[in-house]
């Protein structure tokens, strides 16, 4: 029988339980040749893996080597001892959070987003907010029960708040898809700061989303949640819908 | 229509060629058997297991009427004698044989028609069984279906067969239509089949009746959880051609690869060895449904892929002929191709649609297995998938039937797993993207592309003619293909080759070929 | 004749309303200047550099004539009046005006026509010098020659200019064409060209002047090495669209990004101020020889490629009329479009085909851009990687003029050095390999891809006729183009928009316009 | 400028000196979701990979996740103190082989190959022994001065050795494709010892080739020398007649 994975030690699977194969690329700014294969390789030991094989090098043109390889990883990890921070609610679809609010909140709940910064993507926010949604599910503006700003991209945080005062909102839902120099962490722990320095904090719920937002890392910046690739506006919404109950703002 | 503007009489006079070739051998094969055919009678009558030193019952038994002169009549008649005498099973027989307690050729020798009458009743109760396993078969493609062509080809090749099994339902969860679990370096030139699951093996895994069954469970289960036939492929090729085809169809394999001159070729196995054995193996194989994959595409992974083009052609046409003279029909002639030119030519995209168009429009009906870029993948394994890309879309554009998916590690190891599920997503990508494009393009009229079919078309019934008349033996003795030469007496597994007496006897050919 | 069996009558039709189109706005351009506009005059006059707090001091010059109600009369006037005052060089004048040593405004004023002859003296002089960049490349291409076509486009990004040249000469020895310097995010929406080299930008480096030198010089180094021209290709969008156009023209650049209306729709810049900027900044590009390279791939990474085809092609024919009005030649139109379908739709590759076909047929001079896949792109780099391959395809088969590589890491960051190799190479690899498919292929009459480029061309005529009923602007308003709205006094920089005075003057557009 | 590479510390590049950006890819024999991609990154830092991302996983339909990961490698190599084993001779053209057999050996050369073991991936040895040699280079048949006797494919030790005996060759030349669980260095190894036995090792020239053969492998298992990837015949040639010579064996 093919053997038993353990979980506690697991290791990369190529064809064989335990083999620890894994695919690396990179570039390192030596000289095609031999030395280069050499060094290559040398970086993989480093690494801890164990017959390194060079399968392929190229000569970029610049004095920088291009390789590819194959190796073995030593190292093993704990899988059974992983826990993830996840977004801890159970997804009702639109007709559920729609009910969900007739039942529970009896009044409209406010929802202002927006891509901040001078971040101009506004494909991700739109795909939770607007009418259209996304992937075949509808964004926030068209649940009953939902008013939906979608403020647009490169919106200055300050703005994006002044406009929740201003419409009394519940949540604040904030884009970012552009991470280069951690440009996405500046913005998002600037608008935290702004929000306290407002004395909102607690009567707002605060969301980030974005190709590269997951929950644990919203939760450390300070947020209520975050959402990553493949969200719906239905993980919005009953995320928001349930933190109202729970938090008391109704 | 052609889209190549071919000249279809000059295929016709290709075929007529090939016929002749075909032919031509027939009558030595008529006229021969070997020990593996007699193995295969054997185990087609029922007869398995080891002995107690491994050693598998059928070559216990075939060995030992050899050794005492007694082939030439056909292992069914001394089985079938010792029935009467003994009123034991085959396998009784064979066991009792294996201790040393039964000596076949001491027994009182009964009347041919005799022996031919009950040996053929037990003959006819196995047949029903490969019969029963064909209409199985049809049963399951009735109620779970199949993936559309081009069916995707996938390998495994662990060498250990639980190992291969998990690859396999990984593979066809992902999309695959059929496991081929590659057989153990070496395995080819063993005059034997090893017996029982197995765990070990040098870039494939041991082709055993038992393995055969393990995997058949398991792409059965995984069929019935995804709602889709997925069909399993082994090799019968090699020293134990019919003996694997046997195997085959008692573990309803679908697809087999089986090539009328690929052990000549490639593993230097005697060629009068061969051309029997293969004859036989055909047989099996038609009867139990099963579709033959040639192996046309290792002569383009030796030669070159341009210059030798139609010696591909050449050989789709023989074995073709050697088919049909063993009853196997059209629809499971898995002819093969593949996908082999220097990436670094100018319009090798358009010779290699030309060829694989040509290859559609001479054999409509056969299930062609087209095999992927191989020689010219390097290490680059992104490169390599983008090679892999261009097969994918001629495929689709020439509407093959077997899609062997390349592997973007080609040149490195055998498959991944992940190596696998990346093939797969870029067949079905290329696939549905470009689904219709074959049936929207029309080729320019005496363009590069109708030009070179033609060309190769033209060298081909050349070569064909030329070998009607220095026969195959000698073409092959000439290197005519794959530039490899081989002789009459040359190569391995002559000395297993028997001539028939008047009397021989093998009711399995009469039981199977062309029926169903 | 027509692959896709077009209706020509149908485009003469589309033509005749995207000129009424285009002549409709070209009332409001006639009328009115800008503050970018009348940098660009003070920087083609010869002025350049800071004062000593950073500020460009073609900055500092137009804001105060604007600070100070002048801007009407336009910056020639200004400057040319100072020339006859001061005796000194537009440069000095600038100098001294940043210095607060002169106030232009409250010198005596001379007579219009005076005042006109000596600007333009000085103006021919400076024209002269991009007269003699224009013969530089010419001379370049002679002898150097370049690749073949499509271009190989790939982009540098590194915010570094030093590690951008690094980057784009090693592009240039792996086969690339056209290196283009991806500007800083937020660029755009500066209202001045930073000053000097800078080594400091997100995803992007800073469009300077100083930067399109250090990197004009690179690729002529790199381009007399492997005898080849290297063009080079930055962005005269955003809010100073006509200004980068001239530093643009100064350095010899070969190829910008510029697009009557992706500022409006995608930068939120104000309508009139972008309408009217374009205008200057395509006069001289098309002066200077330069390529420009419209926007419409940008619809289609917002909005639905199926669904939204026809305003790509609507947006072509929109920004050929508003190319035309300011003498850009058809040789010199990049006109945009991309493969940005879903890569999960069946025959998707058909409708890419149909729509570059199409595009090919209809612009057949102009050398097309075609962007690759980025919106369906993913973290699976090999996916990604045969995604590229399939837009590769579809650019040597439909015979495209710029070829942007797409990256496999599209969806992660911007491109690593060996990320631009494996594109580089998987281009080359499509291009050769199917080198000449295109020529030997028709598409079936009324077939999928004939249909659907139909289908796309009256859809696209019926929106043109839309839009000349409703006029551009309330189009815009209503969100046709990519599902965005935007108004006519909306958007960024309208502030900067002035009224021309009925003297203004601005020698730059009689001397560039349609000349060469 | 674009600023110096130091030799001794070597990172890999990305788009910038010492970002030390690598690509990864890899299969768990974990089930997808968050967990797998938290235990992905894990083993990435563990290798030393500092802000592991997980750019893709997928389900591999096993309870198995396959991922591609990008990271910034923090080990460093000293290129400048690598020095790799090279095969030291200089390389003539056929011609140049040709004339300095003439002028310095002045007999026929004999080299005996094979492709040995299990092993039938004749296309290697064919490349470097047969007439029409590769890539445009001609193989060892068509150099006058050379007798070059290929035995093809699936050839045990024994009877290469036996011929090589038979012909009084100067080299064996001994090709090997297939490298898997190390089935070369195995038959590589044996044809060592049987030509040991013999007491031939002084007495002839031993060389290997093959994909994943290099110099250095073939020194360390007891051969003259070793060739890799794109070795033509000029490359054996020469070096056999430069041993001939060096070696007194004339
Ligand atoms: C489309 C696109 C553009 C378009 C944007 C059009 C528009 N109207 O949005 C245009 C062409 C204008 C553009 C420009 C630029 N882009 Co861009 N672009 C992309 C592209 C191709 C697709 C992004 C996208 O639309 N994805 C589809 C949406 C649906 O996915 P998503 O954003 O991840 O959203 C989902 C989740 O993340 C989540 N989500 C997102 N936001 C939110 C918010 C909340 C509250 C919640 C709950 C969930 C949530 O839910 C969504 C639905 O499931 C990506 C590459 C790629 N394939 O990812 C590059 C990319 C994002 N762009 C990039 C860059 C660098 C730029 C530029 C800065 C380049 C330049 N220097 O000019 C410019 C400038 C833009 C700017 N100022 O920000 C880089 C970013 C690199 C990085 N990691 O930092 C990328 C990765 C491309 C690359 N490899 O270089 N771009
Ligand atoms: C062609 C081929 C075949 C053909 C061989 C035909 C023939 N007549 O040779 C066929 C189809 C028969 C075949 C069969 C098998 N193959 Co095969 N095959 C290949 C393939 C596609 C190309 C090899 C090749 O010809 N390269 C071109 C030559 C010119 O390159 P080369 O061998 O490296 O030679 C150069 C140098 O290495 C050097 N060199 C080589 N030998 C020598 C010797 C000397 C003395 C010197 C100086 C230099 C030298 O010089 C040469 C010229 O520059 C490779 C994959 C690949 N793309 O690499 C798989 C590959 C080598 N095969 C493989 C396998 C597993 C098999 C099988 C075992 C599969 C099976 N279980 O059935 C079988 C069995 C073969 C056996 N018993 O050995 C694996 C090996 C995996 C591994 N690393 O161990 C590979 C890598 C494919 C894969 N990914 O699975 N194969
Ligand atoms: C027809 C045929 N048989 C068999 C094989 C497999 O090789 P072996 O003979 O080692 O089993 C191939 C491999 O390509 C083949 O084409
Ligand atoms: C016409 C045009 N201009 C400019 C840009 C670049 O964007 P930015 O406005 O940020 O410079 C693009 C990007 O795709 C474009 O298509």
């Amino acid at each position: 029988m093919s053997s038993q994975v353990d979980l506690t030690k697991v290791k990369p699977y190529g064809d064989t339980l335990n083999d620890g194969r894994m695919q690396f690329s990179f570039t390192l700014p030596v000289p095609f040749g031999d030395e280069a294969d050499e060094a290559a390789k040398q970086l993989l030991i480093k690494m801890g893996i164990e017959e390194p094989s060079i399968v392929y090098s190229e000569d970029l043109g610049v004095g920088y080597t291009f390789f590819t390889a194959y190796g073995k990883c030593q190292h093993t990890v704990d899988y059974s001892s992983i826990e993830v921070p996840k977004v801890d609610v159970e997804i009702m679809d639109k007709y559920g959070v729609e009910d969900f609010i007739k039942e529970h909140i009896k009044r409209d709940v406010v929802i202002v987003g927006a891509c901040t910064g001078t971040d101009a993507h506004t494909v991700g926010i739109d795909a939770i907010m607007n009418m259209k949604g996304f992937d075949g599910h509808y964004g926030l503006e068209r649940y009953h029960g939902i008013e939906a700003i979608n403020m647009g991209s490169q919106v200055p945080n300050e703005e994006l708040i002044a406009k929740a005062i201003e419409l009394n909102a519940d949540a604040i839902v904030v884009s970012q898809v552009v991470t280069q120099k951690d440009v996405h962490i500046l913005n998002l722990t600037n608008m935290i700061e702004l929000i306290e320095a407002e004395g909102l904090r607690d009567k707002i719920i605060l969301i980030c989303g974005g190709p590269r937002i997951n929950h644990e890392l919203a939760k450390e910046l300070g947020y209520d949640a975050g959402f990553g690739p493949k969200t719906y506006a239905e993980h919005v919404a009953s995320f928001v819908v349930n933190q109202i109950v729970d938090r008391n703002m109704i | 229509m052609s889209k190549l503007n071919l000249d279809f009489n000059l295929v016709a006079e290709a075929r007529k060629s090939a016929k002749v070739i075909a032919d031509d051998i027939q009558l030595m094969i008529d006229q021969h058997t070997t020990v593996a055919v007699e193995r295969t009678v054997v185990r087609l009558l029922g007869i398995d297991g080891v002995d107690d030193i491994e050693r598998p019952l059928p070559n216990v038994i075939v060995d030992e009427i050899k050794d005492k002169g007694g082939l030439s009549m056909g292992l069914a008649y001394w089985i079938g004698n010792a029935m009467i005498e003994t009123g034991k099973t085959p396998q009784e027989i064979a066991e009792a044989v294996a201790a040393g307690e039964l000596d076949l050729m001491q027994l009182n020798q009964n009347d041919a028609l005799k022996v031919q009458a009950v040996v053929t009743e037990k003959a006819k109760e196995m047949v029903a069984i490969i019969a029963n396993n064909r209409k199985d078969r049809d049963a399951y493609l009735e109620r779970l279906g199949e993936g559309p062509k081009p069916y995707l080809y996938l390998i495994v090749a662990t060498g250990n067969i639980y190992e291969d099994v998990l690859q396999a339902q990984a593979a066809a969860r992902q999309g695959a239509d059929v496991i081929a679990v590659i057989r153990t370096t070496g395995q080819s030139l063993l005059d034997f089949v090893p017996y029982g699951p197995t765990t070990e093996g040098f870039g494939g895994t041991y082709a055993t009746q038992e393995n055969f069954k393990i995997m058949r469970k398991a792409l059965d289960e995984v069929g019935e959880e995804i709602g889709r036939y997925i069909r399993l492929c082994n090799y019968c090729s090699g020293l134990c051609m019919p003996e694997i085809a046997a195997m085959g169809a008692f573990e309803r394999l679908d697809v087999m690869l089986n090539d009328a001159l690929y052990g000549i070729l490639f593993r230097d196995i005697n060629m009068q060895r061969t051309l029997i054995d293969q004859y036989f193996s055909r047989i099996i194989n038609g009867f139990a449904g099963v579709i033959i994959n040639t192996g046309e595409d290792n002569y383009l992974t030796t030669a070159d892929a341009v210059e030798e083009a139609h010696t591909v052609l050449t050989s789709q046409f023989i074995n073709e002929q050697f088919a049909l003279n063993a009853g196997l029909p059209e629809e499971q002639m898995g002819l093969g191709h593949c996908f082999e030119m220097n990436p670094n030519i100018e319009n090798g995209f358009l010779m290699e649609l030309a060829q694989a168009q040509m290859a559609r429009e001479i054999f409509p009906d056969a299930p062609l297995k087209y095999m992927p870029p191989t020689k010219y993948m390097t290490g680059n394994i992104f490169k390599g998938h983008v090679q892999n890309t261009l097969f994918n879309a001629v495929s689709i554009m020439t509407n093959q039937g077997i899609q062997l998916l390349g592997m973007l590690t080609e040149a490195i190891h055998t498959p991944f797993l992940q190596d696998r599920a990346l093939s797969i997503e870029n067949a079905k990508y290329v696939f549905s993207n470009m689904k219709d494009l074959g049936s929207e393009i029309e080729f320019k009229k005496d363009g590069i592309i109708q030009k070179r079919a033609q060309e190769v078309l033209n060298d081909s019934v050349k070569m064909l003619k030329e070998i009607e008349e220095e026969g195959l033996t000698n073409s092959i003795a000439k290197g005519k293909f794959a530039e490899v030469k081989r002789t009459m007496t040359s190569g391995k597994g002559l000395e297993g080759v028997v001539k028939k007496d008047d009397k021989y006897f093998n009711p399995f050919i009469e039981l199977m070929l062309g029926g169903q």
